[in-house]
Parts: C-alpha cells; sequence; structure tokens
C-alpha cells in the first residue's frame, strides 16, 4: 500500500516537472524566434508570467457545460500521457505508475482530450472553433499515418508495445533505435512537425484565418488549463521521442539535453515556414513522410 | 500623332454621335465634354467600346449650392491614347436622379453608393445594399453643402473644455521662437 | 429563416484583417460561395472638413487620409492645387519629390512584405521587413521631423531642403536595404510552402481587370504593363529610366513577383534621382494662407502609389476653402466590388492573403 | 488564509506583478494608430521583450488598445469588444484624436473623447505617437497596474449606466447583448 | 414442456396477439409487444443453459435446436438489445401508423434471430434466415418511402445472399447427406479442394450480405436509414452479427482446414479492411445522420470482419468483443437519432444544432457510445480495438494495421460532425421547443451507453463467454494469459489494466473540473452562444453562425482520389450489361424486384444444373 502511495507522489511530482520543463521550453522557443527575427525578445519565464496572469484573471464565461469542463479532458490527456511515458529509466520516483507504457493505448489516450476539447469548443457556438476543429481532426488524420507506420515499425521489429521493453532493447544493445531503425525515425520525426503544430502546420488555431480557432472563446482559468495542459503533453511527447529513439534518459539533464534537442526541429522549421493549407498539410504528411513509413515498414519486415 | 491630333479626332467622333455634347480643351491631356445626363451611358460605352477608353478612373460630384445643381464628373482614360476625357453632366439639386453606368464599369458601383449616401442622388436600377460608409445615419446627406458638420459635431459629440483657448496659436510661436535652441538640435538647424 | 450557408464575420476586429473593415463571408464548407464587405469604420469625413479649412489647412490632413504610405497623397494634393493656380514648382523640388515618394513607396512594399507573409503565417519575415523600414522612417524622420506623417509636400514645392549629408546617408539605407531586400528572397521567395500556399489563389485575369477597373500592380500581375508614372508622367518621371515589371501569373504569387521586382526598381530610382539632382530653391513662396484664394476651376491627378494609382479631382470656386475634394485611393476599387468578386470559390485560409495582395488598405476607401 | 488581510496582499501583490508583464493586446487597429503598432512589436522596438503581446480575441486579452479616432460606427464594436473581454481589463487612448478629437474636432462621423463612453486608463499623444511613446504608455500602464491603480473597469461596472446613457446617445440603433457584470 | 420452444412459442404467439391487438386502440397492444419480448427474454437468461437442445422430426429432415457457447455470445447481443430496443420502440413509435405491423415484424425477426442461433441443422437455420430477412425487408419499406430503389437493393441482394446459401446447403447436402452443421464440420475436411472452396464461398456470399462486406454492402446506408431508428438499432446492432456469427463458423470451421486457407482469410481480412476505410470515409460525407450512422456500422462491421478474417486468438477475441460492443454503441447511437427525430422531426445534421442543453441526457448518452465507437480509453470501444491492432502487428499484418488505423483515426472525424451536428452549436430559436425524449426512451440509451463504460473497465464479463465460445471452436484456453477481469494481454504479453487507468482518468478529471468550477466562482458566467466573439460585430437574426455544410471539405479535398468511384455504379453498369446481353426478356422485364429477383433465381438454377461440369 504505501509503494502505491509513493508511487503516487512520483507522479504528482513528474507532473510538475513537465509543466515547469513544458513552459520553460515554450518560453525559450519565444527567445529564441525572437532571436532569430532579430529582436531580443521575452525573457525566458516569461510564459510562466503569463500563465499566472491567465491564473490570475477574475472572471470568466462559458457556453455551457461541455465548455466548461472541456480544458479538463484536456489535462486527462497530458496528465496520462505523461504517467504513460517512463521519464527517467531506473528512477524510483519517475517510474510515474506508467501502465507498462503501452504505444497504442498512448495512441488514444492522446486523441481523448482534443476530442474533448473540440466538444467543447464546439458549444461555444463560434464558427471560428467549429472550422478550427474541423481543421486539427483533418491534419490529425494526417500525421497519424505515418506516425502509426513508424510506431508499427519498431513494434514488429522488437516484438514489444511496450516503451519500456523498448527502452531496455536500446541499454542492451547500446544502439539508439534512431540509428537501427531510421526510416522509422524519420517518419516519426516528419510526423512530429504536424504534432507540435507549429508552423506550417498551425492550421488549427492560424489567427489570421480564423482568430486562434477552437481556443477563441475561452479566457482567463480556461486558457490558463489548456497553456498548462498544453506544455505537460508537449513535454510528454518529447519524453516520448527520446525514449523510442534516442535511448532514453537515465537523469534528468541528460533528459532535457535530449529533449530540447529534438524541440528545436519543429520550432526551427516553424521560424522559417508560412503555414499550409488543410489539404495541403494532409498532403504532405501522405507523401515523403508516408514513404518513409512504408520503408520503415519494410525494413522492420525484413530485419 | 501628336496630342492636338488626338484631341480633334475624339471630338470629331463623339460629336458625330452626340452632337449636343459641348466640349472644352485644356492643355495637357485632358479634354472635357458637357453633356446631358440621359446620354451619359451611351457616351461612356461609346468611349469605352469605340473608342479604347476602358478605364474608368473617377466619378466625382460638386455641390453648386448657390446654383441649385450637383454637377457629377465621369473621368475616363484611355491607356492607348494616354488621354483623361472629362464628361460632365449637371442634375437638378433638389431631385437628383441619374442613371446608373455599373453595368459598364464594375467599379462605379461603389462611387455611386458613394453619391447615394453622401449627396442623395437617386441612380435609377442600381442594386446594392443600402448603407456605404455610415451607419444609422438620420441626418441629411452629409457632403451636402448645406449640412454644417461643425454644428452637428457640437450637438452630437462632448467636447473636452480647453480647445478653444488654443484658437489663436500665434502666440505661443512667438512665445516659443524666443526660446533657446537645445544642444542636441542645434546640428539640425540650418 | 435561418440560412444554409455558415456566416463568417471576417473583421473589424479580426488579425487577419488589413485595417478597419469588415467581410461578412458565407462559407459552406471551407469554400466561400458569398462576400460581402462593409466599410465605413474609418470614415472621418475629410472631403468634408476641407471644405471648411483654407487651402493650406486643407493641406495638413491629406497625409491623414492612408497611413501605409502617405506621400502619395501630398503630392496628388500639391499636384492639383498648382495645376489650377498654375503654379510652377522648382526643379529641385520636383526631384526631392520623386526621391520622397519612392523612399515611401519602399517603406510600403516593406510592410508588404510583413502583410502578404504575416497573413500566411511567416511572422519572421513581418519582423525583418517591418524592422527594416525603420531605417526609412529615420530618413523621414530627419527629413520632415515625423515618421509617418510627413507634411512635407506641399503646394509650390516642398517644405525644406534637403539636411547636409542627406543624400549620402540615403545612399547608405539603400544599400543596407537591398541586402536585405535578397535576405527576403531567399526567406519568401525560395520558399516552397510559401509558393504553394499562393499560386493559384486569387486569380484577378485581364477581363476581370478591365472589368473592375483594377489598377497598380494588380493589373501589372495580369500582364498589363500599366504606371502611372509612365502613362501620365509627372514631376521628373519621364527623365528617369526604370522598368515597369509585369507577371503573367494573375494571382497572389504574380502579384508578389511584381512588387519584388518594383521595389529594387524604387532603388534605381532613388539613386538616379540623387544622381541627377539639381541644385536652386525647393518651394515657391505661395501667398498668405489666411488670404490664399485659387481661381475657379477644377483638376484632376493621378499618382502611382504602391497599391495603385490614387485619383485625387479639386474643384475651386475661387474662394478661400476648395469646393469639393475627392479622393479615390486603389483600394477604393479593389476592396469592394473586386473583393467580393474574388473571394467566391476560394479558401477561407487565403482570405487574407488576397487581401494584402490587393492592397486592401480601408482608410483610403472611407476617407 | 486567503482572507486575511496580509495574505491577501501578497496574493495582490503576485497576481498585479504577473498581470504588470503579461500585456495582451487586442488585435484590433481602431484607426490611423494602428500604422505604428507594427513597428512597436517587431525588432527595433520589440514590445515582447516587455510582456506585450497580440492576442486574437477579446475573450483572452487583457488590454484594448484604441489607436485613433473612433467612428461612431467604430464605437459599437469598441463596446461590444470591450464588455467581451474577461476582468481585469485595460483601455489605452492612443493618440491625439481620443482625448480631444484632434485635427476631427469638428467631423459629424467621430467622437471626441473617448472617455466618456468607455474607461481610459492610460492616453498616450501625439499625432501620430511614435513607437517610444507607445513603449512609454505601456510602461506607465505597468505602473499603474503594480500600484493597483487601473481600476477602469470597475470604474465601468460601477457607473454603467452613465457609460450607457452616454454610448446610446450616439449609438440609435442599440441591438446588443446586454451587459451584466 | 421445452424452454427452447416455449420461447418460440410465446414470440410467434405473442406476434400474432399484437398484430390482432392492433386493431383495439390503447394500451394493450403495447404491453402485448412488450410481454412477448420480455418474456422470451427472461425465459432465456433464466432457464437456457448451454448444451441444452431440442430436436424433432419433419418432413423427412431431423431439426435440431440447441445452444452452443458461440451462439450463446451472440444470443446475449439479440436478447439484450431486443429488450433495450423494444422498449424504447414502444415510445418511438407511439401515434404511429400502423404500429401492429411494426410490432409483428420486430417480434419476428428477434425470434428469427434467436432462431437461427438456436438453429444446429441448415434447413432450420435457412428457414429462420428467410423469416429475418423478410421482416427486415418489410421494416426497411415500413415507412413507405424510395422502396424502389432502397427497398429492392436490399431485396435483390438478401435474395442473392438467401440463393448463394440455399445452393451451398444443397450442395451440402448432396455431399454429405446430412442438414447437420455438425456433420458438415465434421466431414468437411475430406471434401474436394473445389468443394472446399465453394461451399465457404457461397455461404460467405450468404453471410456477407447481411454483415455488410465491401462489394456486397451496397443495399445497406439506405436500408439502416429507411427502417424506423427504433428498429434500425436492432437492425445494425444485432441483424448484421448474423452474417458475423455465419462467418465465424465458416471461418474456423471450414476454412481453417482447406489447404492455402491462410490466403482465403487474408483475402476475407483485407476485404474487411477496405470496407473499414470506404465505409468510414463516406460516413463522414454523409450530411443525415442515419445515413452517417450506416456508413459507419459498414466500417465498424469491417473491423469485425477483420478481426474475424485473420483468426488468431487475440484478433477472434477482438472481433467477438467489437461485435458486442457495435451493438451496444451504434444501438444508442440510432436510439439517439430517432429520439432526435422523434423530438425535433429531422435528422439532418446540417438543420439541427445546439440541443445539448435541450437534450442533455440523450446528449449523455450520445457522448457515451461515440467515445466507445471512436475506440478512446477507457470506454469499451478501446479495449476491441486495442486488441484487433495488437493482434494485427502481432501475426505481422504490416499494412493491414495502417489501414485500420487510418480507419479509426478517420472515424474520429464523424463522430465529432455526429456530437457536433445535433448536440453542439448555436442554440438557434428554431429548435428552441425543443424537449427531452420520454424517459421510456432516454432510460434505454443510458442503460446501453453506461453498460459500454462498464465493459470498458471489466471487458472479462464479457470476454468470459467469448472465451468459451472460441474453446468450442478449438481455441487454446485465454483466460489469463490474454484477458483477466480488467486485464487485457497481447501476444508479448504487454499489458494495459484497465481499472488503475479509469481511476486515474476520473481523479485527474475531477480535480481539474472542482478547480475549473471552484476557482472564480462568482465571477464565471454563463453566456448564451449568442454572445460570442463574432470578431466585433453583432450577427444577425437571419444568419447561420453555426458551421454545418460540407463539414470536413478539407479532408476531402486530400482524400479525393479514394472517394471518386462509387461500388453503386458497378452495379448499375452489371445491371445494364445484363440487361443488354437478356435484350429479349425486355418484355417480360417490368423495372419491380421481382425480375431482378428471376433473374438471380436463373442464374442460380443455372449453376446448380452445371456444377458439375463447372467444378467437376
Amino acid at each position: 500500500m504505501e509503494s502505491i502511495w509513493y508511487k503516487i507522489l512520483g507522479a504528482i511530482i513528474t507532473v510538475i516537472v513537465a509543466f515547469i520543463v513544458g513552459l520553460t521550453y515554450m518560453g525559450l522557443s519565444r527567445k529564441i524566434t525572437a532571436r532569430i527575427q532579430n529582436r531580443k525578445g521575452p525573457p525566458f519565464y516569461q510564459n510562466f508570467i503569463d500563465a499566472l496572469k491567465l491564473a490570475s484573471k477574475t472572471s470568466a464565461i462559458h457556453h455551457g457545460f461541455m465548455q466548461h469542463i472541456g480544458p479538463a479532458f484536456m489535462m486527462i490527456t497530458s496528465i496520462m500521457s505523461v504517467l504513460v511515458v517512463p521519464v527517467l529509466t531506473g528512477d524510483q520516483w519517475f517510474s510515474n505508475l506508467n501502465f507498462k507504457g503501452d504505444l497504442i493505448f498512448l495512441l488514444y489516450i492522446m486523441v481523448f482530450g482534443p476530442l474533448g476539447m473540440a466538444l467543447g469548443a464546439g458549444q461555444t457556438g463560434n464558427p471560428n472553433s467549429a472550422i478550427g476543429v474541423t481543421r486539427g481532426l483533418s491534419q490529425m488524420v494526417g500525421f497519424e499515418i505515418p506516425w502509426v507506420m513508424a510506431l508499427v515499425a519498431l513494434m514488429m521489429q522488437y516484438k514489444t508495445a511496450s516503451i519500456v521493453d523498448l527502452i531496455n532493447i536500446q541499454q542492451e544493445q547500446g544502439v539508439w533505435l534512431m540509428f537501427s531503425s531510421p526510416f522509422a525515425f524519420i517518419a516519426a520525426v516528419l510526423a512530429m512537425l504536424g504534432m507540435f503544430r507549429y508552423s506550417p502546420f498551425d492550421i488549427v488555431g492560424a489567427p489570421t484565418e480564423l482568430a486562434s480557432g477552437p481556443v477563441s472563446e475561452n479566457g482567463g482559468k480556461y486558457l490558463f488549463t489548456l497553456m498548462s495542459s498544453n506544455s505537460i503533453f508537449a513535454f510528454a511527447k518529447l519524453t516520448l521521442y527520446v525514449d523510442l529513439f534516442l535511448g532514453g534518459a537515465s537523469n534528468i539533464v541528460e533528459l532535457l539535453i535530449k529533449t530540447f534537442a529534438i524541440y528545436l526541429i519543429p520550432m526551427l522549421y516553424g521560424t522559417v515556414s508560412p503555414r499550409y493549407r488543410t489539404e495541403q498539410a494532409i498532403k504532405y504528411f501522405w507523401g515523403w513522410p508516408l514513404f518513409f513509413g512504408f520503408l520503415a515498414l519494410l525494413y522492420a519486415a525484413i530485419f | 500623332m501628336n496630342m492636338q491630333e488626338i484631341k480633334e479626332n475624339l471630338i470629331t467622333h463623339v460629336k458625330a454621335n452626340f452632337p449636343e455634347a459641348a466640349e472644352k480643351e485644356f492643355d495637357g491631356n485632358r479634354l472635357d465634354f458637357n453633356v446631358d445626363k440621359q446620354c451619359i451611358p451611351s457616351i461612356l460605352t461609346y468611349l469605352k467600346d469605340r473608342l479604347g477608353y476602358i478605364h474608368l478612373s473617377h466619378i466625382a460630384c460638386v455641390d453648386w449650392l448657390e446654383e441649385g445643381e450637383f454637377e457629377i464628373i465621369f473621368i475616363v482614360w484611355s491607356p492607348e491614347e494616354k488621354m483623361k476625357v472629362f464628361i460632365r453632366t449637371r442634375i437638378d439639386r433638389e431631385k437628383p436622379v441619374m442613371p446608373n453606368i455599373d453595368m459598364i464599369w464594375r467599379q462605379a458601383n461603389t462611387y455611386e453608393r458613394e453619391l447615394r449616401e453622401m449627396f442623395g442622388v437617386e441612380f435609377i436600377g442600381l442594386e446594392a445594399p443600402d448603407e456605404f460608409l455610415l451607419e444609422d445615419w438620420g441626418g441629411p446627406p452629409p457632403m451636402r453643402r448645406d449640412f454644417d458638420t461643425e454644428a452637428y459635431a457640437d450637438d452630437t459629440f462632448w467636447h473636452r473644455p480647453g480647445r478653444e483657448d488654443a484658437l489663436d496659436v500665434r502666440e505661443e510661436i512667438i512665445r516659443r521662437s524666443r526660446e533657446e535652441i537645445p544642444d542636441f538640435a542645434k546640428k539640425y538647424s540650418r | 429563416m435561418r440560412e444554409k450557408a455558415t456566416t463568417l464575420y471576417l473583421g473589424p476586429q479580426h488579425p487577419g484583417i488589413t485595417g478597419n473593415m469588415m467581410i461578412r463571408l458565407k462559407v459552406e464548407g471551407d469554400t466561400i460561395v458569398g462576400a460581402t464587405t462593409e466599410v465605413g469604420y474609418l470614415h472621418r469625413a475629410f472631403e468634408k472638413l476641407q471644405e471648411k479649412r483654407n487651402w493650406l489647412q486643407s493641406f495638413t490632413l491629406m497625409c491623414r487620409f492612408c497611413v501605409p504610405e502617405t506621400d502619395p497623397m501630398e503630392e496628388s494634393y500639391a499636384r492639383a492645387v498648382e495645376a489650377i493656380e498654375g503654379r510652377e514648382v522648382p526643379e529641385r523640388a520636383k526631384y526631392i519629390r520623386v526621391m520622397v515618394l519612392e523612399l515611401a513607396r519602399l517603406a510600403s512594399f516593406m510592410l508588404w512584405y510583413g502583410g502578404q507573409n504575416g497573413s500566411l503565417g511567416l511572422y519572421t519575415m513581418g519582423q525583418w521587413s517591418v524592422g527594416d523600414r525603420n531605417y526609412i522612417l529615420d530618413l523621414f524622420e530627419e527629413l520632415t521631423g515625423g515618421r509617418v506623417y510627413h507634411m512635407y509636400i506641399w503646394p509650390g514645392g516642398v517644405r525644406r531642403d534637403l539636411p547636409k549629408g542627406f543624400e549620402q546617408r540615403v545612399l547608405k539605407t539603400l544599400n543596407y536595404l537591398e541586402k536585405r531586400l535578397d535576405d527576403y528572397d531567399d526567406l519568401m521567395f525560395d520558399n516552397a510552402i510559401f509558393k504553394k500556399r499562393v499560386q493559384g489563389v486569387g486569380i484577378v485575369n485581364k477581363e476581370k481587370a478591365i472589368e473592375h477597373g483594377v489598377v497598380g500592380p494588380v493589373l501589372r500581375g495580369c500582364g498589363i504593363k500599366s504606371d502611372i508614372r509612365i502613362d501620365d508622367p509627372y514631376e521628373v518621371y519621364d527623365k528617369l529610366d526604370f522598368e515597369v515589371p509585369t507577371s503573367d501569373g494573375a494571382d497572389i504569387w504574380a502579384r508578389a513577383l511584381v512588387r519584388r521586382r518594383e521595389a529594387r526598381q524604387s532603388i534605381r530610382i532613388i539613386r538616379q534621382v540623387i544622381d541627377m539632382m539639381p541644385g536652386g530653391s525647393v518651394y515657391n513662396k505661395i501667398p498668405n494662407p489666411q488670404k490664399w484664394t485659387l481661381p475657379k476651376g477644377d483638376a484632376y491627378v493621378r499618382t502611382e502609389s504602391v497599391r495603385g494609382e490614387i485619383g485625387m479631382y479639386i474643384a475651386s470656386d475661387g474662394g478661400l476653402n476648395p469646393r469639393r475634394v475627392h479622393l479615390r485611393g486603389a483600394a477604393y476599387v479593389h476592396a469592394i466590388t473586386l473583393l467580393e468578386d474574388v473571394l467566391i470559390g476560394e479558401n477561407i485560409a487565403d482570405v487574407s492573403a488576397i487581401m494584402n495582395s490587393l492592397g486592401t488598405c480601408p482608410p483610403e476607401i472611407e476617407r | 488564509m486567503i482572507n486575511d488581510k496580509n495574505s491577501q496582499k501578497i496574493v495582490d501583490i503576485i497576481q498585479n506583478w504577473s498581470r504588470k508583464h503579461s500585456i495582451w493586446v487586442l488585435a484590433y487597429g481602431t484607426g490611423c494608430g494602428a500604422i505604428e503598432i507594427p513597428p512597436t512589436m517587431t525588432s527595433r522596438y520589440d514590445a515582447e521583450r516587455l510582456g506585450v503581446r497580440g492576442a486574437a480575441t477579446p475573450r483572452q486579452a487583457d488590454v484594448l488598445l484604441i489607436t485613433g479616432y473612433l467612428t461612431t460606427k467604430t464605437l459599437k464594436r469598441v463596446i461590444r469588444v470591450y464588455e467581451q473581454m474577461q476582468d481585469p481589463k485595460y483601455v489605452i487612448g492612443f493618440g491625439s484624436c481620443t482625448i480631444n478629437g484632434g485635427m476631427y474636432y469638428d467631423s459629424y462621423n467621430t467622437i471626441k473623447v473617448l472617455d466618456k463612453y468607455l474607461p481610459v486608463d492610460v492616453y498616450i499623444n501625439g499625432c501620430m505617437p511614435r513607437p517610444e511613446a507607445v513603449l512609454a504608455g505601456f510602461g506607465k500602464l505597468q505602473q499603474l497596474i503594480a500600484e493597483g491603480k487601473a481600476n477602469g473597469a470597475t470604474k465601468y461596472k460601477e457607473n454603467l449606466e452613465w457609460y450607457r446613457g452616454n454610448q446610446k446617445k450616439i449609438i440609435p440603433n442599440w441591438v446588443m447583448p446586454e451587459y451584466n457584470w | 414442456m421445452n424452454t427452447i420452444i416455449l420461447i418460440f412459442i410465446i414470440f410467434l404467439g405473442g406476434a400474432i396477439l399484437t398484430f390482432l391487438a392492433g386493431m383495439l386502440k390503447g394500451i394493450l397492444k403495447e404491453v402485448l409487444f412488450l410481454a412477448s419480448v420480455f418474456v422470451p427474454v427472461v425465459l432465456f437468461f433464466t432457464n437456457i443453459s448451454i448444451g441444452q437442445t431440442f430436436s424433432f422430426q419433419a418432413a423427412g429432415f431431423a431439426f435440431q435446436w440447441g445452444i452452443t457457447p458461440l451462439s450463446y455470445v451472440f444470443a446475449l447481443i439479440v436478447a439484450g438489445l431486443g429488450l433495450m430496443a423494444a422498449i424504447y420502440a414502444v415510445s418511438a413509435m407511439r401515434n404511429k401508423d400502423n404500429v401492429s405491423f411494426f410490432y409483428f415484424n420486430y417480434i419476428l425477426t428477434i425470434m428469427s434471430m434467436l432462431g437461427i442461433l438456436f438453429s444446429r441443422d441448415l434447413i432450420s437455420f435457412f428457414i429462420f434466415w428467410e423469416i429475418m430477412t423478410w421482416s427486415s425487408y418489410l421494416m426497411v419499406v415500413y415507412q413507405g418511402k424510395d422502396v424502389q430503389t432502397v427497398g429492392i437493393k436490399y431485396f435483390i441482394f438478401s435474395a442473392v445472399g438467401a440463393y448463394a446459401m440455399l445452393m451451398a446447403i444443397v450442395v451440402i447436402y448432396s455431399l454429405t447427406g446430412s442438414m447437420m452443421i455438425d456433420s458438415l464440420i465434421q466431414s468437411f475436411p475430406g471434401f474436394s479442394f473445389n468443394m472446399q472452396l465453394l461451399i465457404p464461398i457461397l455461404l460467405l456470399i450468404g453471410f456477407g450480405v447481411k454483415s455488410a462486406l465491401m462489394p456486397l454492402h451496397v443495399w445497406a446506408p439506405g436500408a439502416y436509414s429507411h427502417a424506423p431508428m427504433a428498429y434500425s438499432s436492432v437492425f445494425s446492432g444485432a441483424l448484421s452479427k448474423m452474417g458475423i456469427y455465419g462467418m465465424v463458423i465458416v471461418m474456423v470451421s471450414l476454412i481453417s482446414h482447406i489447404p492455402g486457407g491462410h490466403w482465403f482469410r487474408e483475402v476475407i481480412a483485407w476485404l474487411g479492411g477496405i470496407t473499414a476505410v470506404m465505409g468510414t470515409l463516406w460516413a463522414i460525407k454523409q450530411d443525415d445522420a442515419k445515413k452517417l450512422l450506416a456508413y459507419s456500422s459498414i466500417g465498424q462491421l469491417g473491423y469485425i470482419i477483420v478481426g474475424v478474417g485473420i483468426g488468431t486468438p487475440l484478433a477472434m477475441m477482438s472481433g467477438l468483443f467489437l461485435a458486442v460492443m457495435h451493438a451496444l454503441f451504434k444501438g444508442t447511437l440510432f436510439m439517439v437519432v430517432g429520439a432526435i427525430e422523434r423530438q425535433t422531426g429531422t435528422s439532418n445534421l446540417t438543420e439541427v444544432t445546439g440541443l445539448i442543453r435541450k437534450m442533455p441526457w440523450t446528449f449523455l448518452a450520445a457522448l457515451f457510445a461515440i467515445i466507445a465507437l471512436a475506440g478512446i480509453p477507457p470506454l469499451g470501444g478501446f479495449i476491441s480495438k486495442w486488441m484487433l491492432y495488437e493482434s494485427l502487428i502481432g501475426s505481422n499484418h504490416y499494412l493491414l494495421v495502417i489501414v485500420i488505423f487510418f480507419s479509426s483515426t478517420a472515424a474520429f472525424l464523424y463522430c465529432y460532425k455526429f456530437l457536433f451536428g445535433f448536440f453542439l452549436g448555436q442554440e438557434e430559436t428554431e429548435w428552441s421547443h425543443v424537449k427531452e425524449a420520454p424517459a421510456m426512451m432516454v432510460v434505454p440509451m443510458l442503460i446501453l451507453a453506461v453498460s459500454t463504460f462498464v465493459l470498458g473497465v471489466f471487458p472479462g464479463l464479457i470476454l468470459n463467454p467469448i472465451n468459451e465460445a472460441m474453446q468450442t471452436l478449438g481455441y487454446a484456453n485465454t483466460q489469463g494469459h490474454l484477458w483477466e477481469l480488467s486485464i487485457i494481454f497481447n501476444e508479448w504479453g504487454n499489458q494495459i489494466a484497465m481499472q488503475p487507468i479509469v481511476y486515474t482518468i476520473i481523479g485527474i478529471f475531477l480535480f481539474f473540473l472542482t478547480f475549473l468550477t471552484i476557482k472564480g466562482y462568482k465571477e464565471t458566467r454563463y453566456v448564451t452562444t449568442k454572445d460570442i466573439s463574432s470578431s466585433g460585430e453583432v450577427p444577425k437574426e437571419h444568419e447561420n453562425l453555426t458551421f454545418s455544410m460540407n463539414f470536413m471539405q478539407p479532408f476531402f479535398r486530400a482524400v479525393e482520389p479514394l472517394m471518386r468511384r462509387q461500388i453503386d455504379k458497378y452495379y448499375t453498369g452489371f445491371a445494364n450489361g445484363m440487361e443488354a446481353l437478356f435484350d429479349f426478356t425486355r418484355r417480360i422485364y417490368t423495372g419491380n424486384g421481382q425480375t431482378y429477383a428471376m433473374y438471380v433465381v436463373i442464374f442460380v438454377v443455372l449453376l446448380l444444373l452445371f456444377k458439375n461440369i463447372i467444378f467437376g
């Protein structure tokens, strides 16, 4: 019984760490983007101030119960993802209840929140929200395919659906999956561009088109919850990539370095790209990423 | 063909078809025709289709309050001949009615909407929403000379007190010109 | 009864709108099936106010017509007044005017770079170009005292002569900007995604252009070589050597190409003007403004701005005030009937890009 | 614990500090002053280093920036947008025209004094105000927020009838949903 | 008296009595109807045990009725869903014309489905199959709309399936001399290879029609959407499972025994995969909720067929589990549509908007069902999806898993469209009069919806009978290494424990729900959907602010090449070709169903006559 409480405590700490790291990364990304754009940029802790500001907004409105609980759904997804993904290998405090780190479960729990959020956005009655949601769902169908191909390739190659096992395999072999199954890595990274919703795939909340899309009716505490959820989710996704392809991390510094290296890819790509139209984004994912996905499957089938 | 020949050529052509058009020549590439309002669509169509004046550059309206008339000026431009032609017409100020020309140039629609709203000129058969620039406007067409905007503004809006003191700025200018120019500003003075 | 198509309000409070106007879009899916523009959010009744101001006071109102590029308005007003009065302008003033106009064009192009890319989500471009635009505004500030409102080109010449060494500073800025324009090309025109987004979108073909009276880069973007500076030359443009770029695509991409080359032509013109700059006075003195009357008559002048031709009609009744001033900017034809027409069948995602590409500037419509 | 006076004070200080350093400006260019907003936000002046950034919809924004003259038609939209914003919210009047009508003092279509219709926290004067002036205005607003004096929204709530009366005087066709808090 | 025969007698008697009671007005016929469904179902649950049989001789054939573990699983679906839908139907069909005819057919359908499951011999199997087909056909044309197109399509395909099955039965009888299913299974390995191919193909045509397998699915969208919704939930939830039931027997008991049967099953699985993708894509395109659900059913049946077709223990388990889940959630969804259609008068997703505050309970049921349909944890749909993926990956079906995944990701699009179209969006004044559906309609929906949740947390409840069924089909016992009460495993031993997941989710949800509610409680206001940030403008009365037309257009631009052709067109082309070929029959061609059926009969008879020549 006692161990369960320790685990829960560890999980809560993990979530807090994820929240802090996620927000810091977003702040750093703003800083780096600013440097690329020839300006000083906000301090790296700017996002904490923004979050605190949103949390200290005194009033809030909602258009009904679904919108009220939409951010809570989003939180379920992000926290569950953090809990499923093993953060540090072999660390008692960061074993975070992971439910054996099942990949298929992770894929589906990742959809839970966006769909709940989409219902909340739908209830606002704002057409921009609904259009944003349809775009987001369409784009999701786009990038999930190469992403799943990469995962299926890994699962078939190593006969396991568990992230923990995949990390162990990497540590036993002493080589990262990034090198031992390169095509899966490429497909997954290309799909990741869509997952992080930086330019050119920021079509969901495109400000100049939809005025921030699904979140356009959310302010104050709702936006705060969404923002925290996004930062936790970003951390979860980054950790997942590190676990799958970069051999996991045994201490927190290694984890931070690896996740940030991964995080730079979509961010830097985003600063120099305009936004795709929805169908162009889908077609992009069904082009080269799909090709690499097939290569990954082929590679997995042969070896 | 120099400018003078172009003008003469144009006058002959227009005169042949619209004998009542009264021309007036100017320096440079400008030529005016005074016509009756009924032949506005036909003369514009003629200019556009036959003589290559394909660009409607402007439609302006001048309120000659004293004479009780609006003057409406259509300005067309020929990219071939590099010539501006002014088609002018005068209409009654009390009952301003004009033929519609937005089937000749689509953008005329916008001009006509503006004239309708700002001067109260009615264009027969103009299809456009009633309001253009103003919303819920209750007063007379505001661009008419007899509409006093200052009185209306005083009447409707609240003015911040203090503005009337600054009416005469000359004293202030004199006062300021005696001030010493700061050092950093000296290098900019010539 | 409720309509079938969804109504989507684009503006006035919307990040994607170019200024304070509104487009009421009717959409089915993400295809636009109907568009109505609504303007008038910026109607200040300049023309009415000018009837109350004297000829010089009217001049200060002129630059406030449309802010991205204020000098063509001043130029139009000055030339119209000069045409009615028959006032001569010193040669040096003409050259300075051309230089200021072209600098203003360049500044406006910088803003367009930012707007066009910002509408497509490439914000880095806007940060670069709008930041670099400050260097031009610095020059303006030195010359006229204002960053945006210059009130520099007035009837009879320009308000004051160039400061010492101003030409060198202009050339230095131009050298810098020329390098930066190459950077912009790398980011924007060599960008495959940008190309994908804008090619075949927002088509204004020749027929439509004639029908709607399209002007400026939009007209040149559909292959018609038309530029007021060449067709109806004013100031000293007929003495200068420059090209009028055209493109055949008729879409946003074609218009972007036209603007890209025009920005370089502006730099070329400024260099020539600085080379050819004569000496002499910069203005013919106007009489006491309180008693300044113009003869009865009217004038219509046209000036090429970044968005296209600006036409100004001024009628004088021989009094102290203008009888009637009527200005029509390029957006007056682009942003209402043409925009409503072009938007049908386009994607919601492209509305903002199309507006930027057509050069809609609401204050020009509403005045 | 929160009800305790001293701890409430500390909470207030922290909250005001965060509000001060995170100012989300609603993307609404109401007038010609909007032309100096891009330079303020971009590389040379870079307002983002002060925590100022754009917000797409009124629900997310903190500051309504009235960039210049307001026509009666725009005023209606501005009121609508202002009432949709969440507390605490601030208004910055930008340019001479918001203060006393500026050069449009006799125009029939623009309002002359903004604070009759909306509670203005900070005025930035000039025609047009330079980016430095805008930054200074934001600085002033930050100062007011930190001191807890930027309470225009409270004033608006308390004097809603007076504001409403002024607004309805110049907007004849009042079809907006009622603002009830 | 034997309980089995008692059940059927009550069913039959109830049906006739209800039909006769239709002359009388009032509550009597409703009570009779409910009783005649309720009593046999209760009898089934209480008095029937597996292995019980009842046999008799008639007309020279031996008939045997009894229940096997496999049919017990399906009988659970039929009995449970049949009962719920019956309760729902009483309220839903009140004040409709000709209700007693509906009741009559409904009872007959339930009876015939149970009959199919009880039959141990092919004759009674076929007879019940025909009763089921006929009663469902009468239901499809019950509302009298588009009988010429929809009804005939259904009729023709059913007839084709039935005759194919009949032909198979004839062949089997000629080969074995027995009508028993068991004897067929026993003697099947001894058949010649041609027969081994012919019999399963003919049977699969019959079953494939009912389970809407890809080239045979054409009838389904029309038929599902034209029947009364109270019936459609049974139609899609239970009746289509009869095809699956047959397929399971054919796949496992027959095809496994033929050499190269592995490839045969691959083909079926791929057909299922394509069915899933096309069904999903077409579902996204529909604007009518009934059609959407109909296509969605086709897609979901595709998953089941994939699971059954692959046939590894995990796959078979997932297929059967999804069959149960599909009955639950699709039954609920059809009921939801029925309730909304009853309250608003239309089921068009582009017209109805913003019912969430008007019909909250219906929304709750729909929400649960949709989450289950989308396969999102922790509801039951996830279990089946998870098992399906793991089985596909475990059995090295590289591409099929991608196809299935594409289909199930794309399914989110129509899931959202369904919920958004009916319940979310602007609350328009034209629907302000709408009230919540009567309790008799809401309660069955909620019961079914909640059961998806229960089965999601404790999948073992239904995996237990499935496991038993699979053991009789020749699979090893999977309890303990593939599933426990609330834990499921894949073939490599990776596991998903549902209970801690559910508790964590509920914990997080409650925490943030409390946070969102308590924080600034006094200053949090509800505003109407008209008060949205529409760019500062106040929308006009007649303007539509709900986004509903061409909902997923950008997606369709991307998948355009897939959608270009309709299977329907091939059939039309085929029919046109037939017409040209039989040009001389033009005089007797009347354009109605009988003629088409005639073609089929002639074709089948010809096939039967020349079977020896064709198949040697």
